[in-house]
């Protein structure tokens, strides 16, 4: 963030009113999509997703100036974004690599009723 | 709270000119960086030996189970109520105390004395700094801490007593034992929660900005490096706990199910609760901060360590950049070992091979480290006092504190020892005459310029021999009872399992030796009370006693924190400091003297 | 004595302390709501299917307060500007705007939750549950309006489902259980919460330093005025954080 | 290979064995412990000769430049590799054994263990070897475990309490779940241990190989009665014996059909 020279902060200010425009969008698109309804849960995830983190690069890069911040930001952000990542998937992960037979009751609550799987029976 | 942190902390530096602050700016809302590491330091000593006393008290039961504990059984029932009726610890009580020991040392005593304490005091100094990047986030930091201290000693006395389900508090116990005890324990945890994370904002920010002229990156002395890594641990590790502590705090009050699943049944009823929550979320809440935490004990530790051997060996550390690099390493690592606390929560083969995997390389930087010290040693002059007595009994210390967490870290041979007195013993071992042991060399070694005299040698030698070796007699039969199967957090001490020999002539039972061992451990115990005498004499006596040092570096040092007036005054130093070479440059060829200060040119 | 790089740069890195600083406390809130985050996805996942509730929240609602919230962050970026351009009064208009977004998000938010606290799901002891906001209660006796009214067991409130009645008297005799949907009814609920609430905290504590730098902080403008610049930059980027974390948020909480 | 773990195991003081993959735990926790042994040995042998021959008196100058070899980064990368072969030959695929391979339920004594503050109940499926419907929304005080009511299946299924029976020889397989909070069920003579979790339901199985009656231990704190957990047992049986058992609770039959 060296120069900002009021000619630099003109033109920042003129794409400071784009992002606002662009998040604007992307928010009527995000809710414009759910009413829409689209077909795929996945898709519709993948899409709220995809736009959030539009919107989330944009005020980071814009407005949080990080597009033209120092190397030291970017290894430090780097480096968390690493760690969350690592957190969120390595629990999920583990969640759901428990030993082969493992029940989670509580997902299974309805369908244990009557699913042999769940506890198999010992047969004959 | 959050962001008026960053900004108000650089105004000190215009008020605070020349004038003669009074005694509350002084000492008690002080934004100097020694005065509030003297503050970390002496609190966090206090509450170091409160959790020693807890154990010894602890002891007592688990050497003579339902035994009324001597002197401090009828203080324990006139203060705390039924808890100890009769001068007897009872289970609930035990329980307590044990979970405040591991709590109290690890994030009251350790974390603030290694970190908070020692990082104060000397990384400024170090780096060449007149103060930290923000003072007076500086002062906040210890004041978090504080209050975080007082909400859980106030614990104690609260009905039912202070949080009863381990230092790990896993959930659904935590939430189902019926006291407040565990909300405070969340609350406290909050505040020194967010007073590290102060804390590591603000050493990681003075590390980087504050390095004075010349000191680059590579020019650090390695305790500056094991403390901005031990910063960073703290930075990203501490908030998921208090991520996780928000929500503990949201099933204790707000009725939540955040790990409480569907279908409980406390008390033999359904607990009335919406359930769908995950108890084992908590777990990996919990040692996501954990596993990083116990290199936060260690790393300072292991940075004292190495100045202390550089010092006192008289010659550079060996390996320097290697000792910079795994630490970086065990940093890195550290994050994602985690769930090898949790291997027999049920894991498959994938997930428990990748954290085995990730366990067992991180045992290699420590391997590397260790190396590194040991010969650092070869080719020095090897002065022997007290600072050097305790950074070499670190050694082996650690060395075997270490090794033994490897059959931990394999989960195969884990199910054997798993929450055994082995895995106390493991820990103790890197914590106890491990960091403790590095600490003490710290203290020793810096208590001249902070104060600008020595501690008695004499009491100093006498201290460290006599907790060498009631440590090792304290920790070392640990190993023994845990390989016989002794489990840990047993408030009889394990006398079930021979009740169980005797009564009902079933197999498993431990033997009388494994069960006597419980005897001659507390004895130690108790004995390495008696040895801190010493020290804590020591300790005060030489404030205006001790020997007065006849130079501002006594110890013919090199770093720069010994090239200031003693004490050091607020600001620091008498001139700007530049620095021109490395940080260990003993007996370097061709010098006039066998140190070469950092702020002087080598010839 | 002075501390240097509290205004200017330091030359090797480029940053002034507080920039650093900020970032790095910045980072530290990413992993807070990062974890609180990977819990949702956690519990979410292990929720029994069907059991993860849909559309209790009013959609129009929240994206009212998502441009809200967008709003506030652009003038809060003006508001830096217009200082490096050496308008201060523009400055005090455009952080004035970021005040009122601010209060207003904080209302919306308030009523959101008022919304759920009233709300309540009514089983009866026939079976039947009656789903619909409370609006008297009395020993003998509660009313609900907009009540959504299905068998036990069949559906989840916000689906739609059921038969739907303007207004519902049920007698007290007839009710064997009665909660609102306060954190402690599901877990969707605990973690919307939760999160939002901490959120909110972020947005009340952001608030709080703007409101200090508009008022009484901006003394400085006077004395330092770079160093003012910098802390309305310092306290812009914190408030932008929270910006971003709501902008996950909402469609994490609303739509999915 | 059982000649050497039985000797090191009295050697380390390690409790009587009686399962049959607890070989294999031991042998590791062995083959760990030499590996430790020798490298702290080194160790502590290098650091007293360094400290007696470099102490300031014998040695006035240090040297500037120290150890120049490079033998310790090969002492390192040993270690490493030691280490993985010790992982990736031992550790891991006996642990997928474990967890991957649980053996036929119909050829094994199969039951539910559920635990709770403080004991343990389990359950057998009984003689037509299929275990009661349970529905957790069910307990309470008296159903324990959430029995449907009228299920046929459940009519015969034997429940005891702090008093397990297997056959030896013969794989155990258990259903392991908690009513309450997290408890552990370990078995130190079998080598087994297994986090009991509310809301989940894990497998574990041993093949017991030695008759006899063996306490059960519970390793994670619960609460005032953690140790008192300590009062389960598991009694290992011969077929007969425990054929006679069963048939005596009731629900089972005379013969093992239930299992076979
Ligand atoms: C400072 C604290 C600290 C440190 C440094 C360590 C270091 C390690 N720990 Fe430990 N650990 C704890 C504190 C610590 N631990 C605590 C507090 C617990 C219990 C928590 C609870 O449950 O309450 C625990 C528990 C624990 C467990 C869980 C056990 C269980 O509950 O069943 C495991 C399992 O993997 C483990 C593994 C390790 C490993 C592999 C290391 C490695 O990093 C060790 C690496 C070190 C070495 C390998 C030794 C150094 C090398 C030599 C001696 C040199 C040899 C010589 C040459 C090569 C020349 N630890
Ligand atoms: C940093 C961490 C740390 C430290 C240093 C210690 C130190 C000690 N611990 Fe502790 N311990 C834990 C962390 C620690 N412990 C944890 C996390 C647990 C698990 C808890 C749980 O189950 O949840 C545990 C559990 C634990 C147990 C198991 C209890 C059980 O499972 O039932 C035992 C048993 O003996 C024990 C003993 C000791 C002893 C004898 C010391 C001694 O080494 C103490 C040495 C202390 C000193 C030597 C004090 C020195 C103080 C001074 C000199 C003061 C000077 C003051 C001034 C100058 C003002 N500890
Ligand atoms: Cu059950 Cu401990
Ligand atoms: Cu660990």
């Amino acid at each position: 963030m060296s120069g900002h020279s009021p000619h630099e902060i003109k033109a920042s200010v003129r794409r400071y009113l784009l992002v606002f425009g662009a998040l604007i969008v992307g928010t009527a698109v995000t809710v414009g999509a759910y009413y829409i309804d689209i077909p795929s849960v996945a898709m519709t995830v993948a899409l709220a997703m995809l736009i959030a983190s539009v919107k989330a690069f944009l005020v980071a890069g814009y407005f949080m100036h990080l597009m033209s911040e120092r190397k030291m930001i970017y290894g430090i952000l780097g480096s968390t974004a690493f760690f969350f990542s690592v957190l969120m998937y390595l629990t999920v992960w583990a969640h759901g690599q428990a030993p082969p037979g493992t029940v989670y009751l509580g997902a299974s609550i309805a369908a244990a009723q009557h699913a042999p799987a769940a506890h198999p029976p010992a047969s004959h | 709270m959050q962001s008026t942190t960053s900004q108000t902390g650089h105004t000190e530096a215009h008020d605070a000119h020349h004038e003669e602050p009074g005694f509350w700016r002084a000492y008690v809302f002080s934004t100097d960086h020694k005065v509030i590491g003297i503050q970390y330091g002496v609190t966090s000593l206090i509450f170091l030996l409160f959790g020693f006393f807890l154990m010894m008290m602890m002891r007592w039961q688990i050497a003579y189970p339902g035994h009324p504990i001597p002197v401090m059984g009828p203080i324990l029932e006139k203060v705390l109520g039924d808890v100890a009726s009769g001068g007897v610890m009872s289970s609930d009580l035990y329980n307590s105390f044990g979970a405040m020991h591991g709590t109290i040392m690890v994030f009251l005593a350790v974390v603030p004395l290694a970190f908070a304490a020692f990082g104060n005091y000397v990384v400024p100094l170090q780096i060449g700094a007149v103060d930290m990047a923000f003072p007076r986030i500086n002062m906040v930091s210890y004041q978090c801490f504080v209050v975080g201290g007082v909400v859980m000693m106030v614990s104690f006395f609260i009905p039912g007593g202070a949080a009863q389900a381990g230092w790990t508090s896993y959930s659904p116990l935590a939430t189902s034992i019926p006291t407040d005890g565990q909300t405070f324990w969340i609350l406290g945890m909050v505040f020194l929660i967010t007073s590290s994370l102060l804390g590591a904002v603000n050493f990681i920010a003075t590390i980087i900005q504050l390095r004075a002229p010349g000191m680059t990156w590579m020019r650090l002395p390695f305790f500056v490096w094991a403390q901005f890594v031990t910063a960073f641990l703290l930075l990203l590790a501490f908030p998921p706990l208090e991520a996780a502590a928000v929500m503990q705090l949201m099933d204790k009050v707000a009725h939540t199910s955040f790990f409480l699943p569907t279908g409980l049944a406390i008390g033999g009823n359904l607990a009335n609760v919406s359930g769908g929550g995950s108890p084992l979320l908590w777990q990996h809440l919990f040692w996501f901060l954990g596993h990083p935490e116990v290199y936060v004990l260690i790393l300072p530790a292991l940075g004292i360590v190495a100045e202390v051997v550089a010092n006192n060996t008289r010659k550079p550390l060996w390996g320097y950049k290697s000792l910079v690099y795994a630490s970086l390493a065990i940093g890195f690592l550290s994050f994602i070992v985690w769930a090898h606390h949790m291997y027999l929560t049920g894991m498959g083969t994938a997930i428990s091979t990748f954290f085995q995997t990730t366990t067992m390389i991180i045992s290699i930087p420590s391997v590397v480290i260790l190396t590194c010290l040991l010969i650092s040693l070869w080719g020095g002059s090897i002065r022997i006092n007290t600072p050097m007595l305790f950074a070499l009994g670190f050694l082996p210390m650690f060395g075997i504190g270490g090794l033994t967490g490897l059959p931990l870290g394999l989960n195969y041979s884990d199910i054997h020892l798993h929450d055994t007195y082995y895995v106390i013993a493991h820990f103790h071992y890197v914590v106890a005459p491990g960091t403790i042991f590095g600490l003490m060399a710290g203290i020793y070694y810096w208590y001249p310029k902070a104060t600008g005299r020595f501690m008695s040698e004499f009491w100093g030698k006498v201290h460290f021999w006599t907790s060498l070796v009631f440590m090792n007699l304290i920790f070392q039969p640990m190993f023994a009872q845990g390989m016989a199967g002794m489990l840990r957090r047993m408030v009889d001490g394990g006398v079930n399992y021979s009740l169980a020999k005797v009564g009902n002539d079933a197999i498993g039972g431990l033997s009388d030796t494994m069960i006597g061992m419980n005897v001659g451990i507390s004895h130690a115990a108790w004995l390495l009370g008696v040895s801190q005498i010493p020290f804590i004499i020591n300790f005060f006596w030489s404030i205006t006693h001790g020997k007065k040092v006849t130079s501002d570096n006594p110890w013919d040092a090199t770093t720069l924190e010994w090239q200031t007036p003693t004490p050091p005054p607020h600001g620091n130093f008498a001139t700007a400091m530049k620095v021109y070479h490395g940080p260990y440059e003993y007996s370097a060829p061709g010098q006039s003297k066998d140190f070469a200060p950092q702020n002087e040119p080598m010839r | 004595m002075e501390i240097p790089y509290v205004v200017q740069p330091r030359p090797d890195t480029g940053l002034y302390n507080a920039k650093l600083g900020i970032w790095l406390f910045l980072a530290s809130e990413v992993m807070l709501f990062g974890a609180l985050f990977s819990s949702y996805i956690l519990l979410r996942i292990g929720a029994a299917p069907g059991a993860w509730p849909h559309g209790l929240l009013n959609i129009p609602i929240g994206t009212v307060n998502t441009l809200v919230l967008i709003t506030s962050s652009i003038t809060v970026v003006m508001a830096w500007a217009s200082l490096k351009l050496n308008q201060f009064n523009r400055f005090k208009m455009f952080q004035g705007i970021t005040l009122v977004c601010a209060m207003l998000f904080v209302c919306i938010k308030s009523y959101e939750y008022y919304d759920k606290f009233t709300h309540y799901e009514v089983i009866m002891t026939d079976g039947m549950v009656a789903d619909g906001h409370l609006v008297e209660k009395s020993d003998t006796h509660i009313t609900l309006k907009h009540v959504a009214v299905f068998h036990e067991g069949e559906g989840t409130a916000g689906d739609h489902h059921g038969e739907h009645r303007e207004e519902m008297r049920i007698e007290a005799a007839q009710i064997r259980k009665m909660e609102n949907y306060g954190p402690w009814h599901n877990t969707y609920l605990a973690i919307y919460f939760t999160l939002t609430a901490l959120h909110a905290l972020h947005v009340i504590g952001g608030a709080a330093v703007i409101a200090y730098l508009w008022g009484p902080g901006s003394r400085m403008w006077k004395t330092d005025p770079e160093r003012f610049t910098n802390r309305i930059e310092i306290s812009g980027l914190f408030w932008h954080f929270v910006d971003l974390v709501w902008i996950f948020l909402f469609p994490v909480l609303y739509l999915l | 290979m059982d000649g050497f773990v039985d000797f090191w195991r009295a050697v380390m003081g390690m409790p009587i064995l009686a399962s049959e993959h607890g070989h294999k735990v031991d042998y590791l926790v062995v083959v760990m412990h030499w590996l430790m042994a020798a490298l702290f040995v080194g160790w502590i042998l290098f650091f007293g000769y360094v400290l007696v021959r470099f102490r300031k008196s014998k040695n006035p100058k240090a040297s500037y430049q120290g150890v120049k070899s490079h033998a310790s980064s090969y002492i390192e990368v040993a270690v490493a590799v030691v280490e993985m072969v010790l992982l990736f030959g031992l550790a891991i695929p006996l642990w997928s054994q474990m967890v991957d391979k649980v053996p036929a339920e119909n050829e094994s004594t199969v039951m539910r263990v559920i635990a709770q503050q403080f004991g343990w109940n389990a359950r057998y499926p009984g003689k037509d070897g299929v275990f009661g419907r349970q529905d957790a929304k069910r307990i309470s005080l008296d159903n324990k475990w959430g029995d449907v009511p009228d299920d046929e299946n459940g009519k015969d299924d034997i429940k005891v309490y702090n008093d397990l029976k297997v056959v030896v020889n013969k794989p155990v397989v258990v259903h392991l779940s908690s009513m309450d909070v997290i408890h552990s069920f370990k078995v130190i003579a079998l080598r087994v241990c297994q986090d009991a979790i509310p809301g989940m339901n894990i497998p574990l199985w041993f093949k017991p190989i030695k008759e006899g009656r063996y306490q059960i231990n519970c390793a994670q704190l619960c609460g005032t009665g953690h140790y008192t957990m300590s009062g389960g047992f598991l009694t290992v049986l011969s077929q007969a014996e425990f054929d006679a058992w069963e048939a005596s609770q009731g629900g089972g039959g005379t013969t093992a059909t239930s299992f076979e």
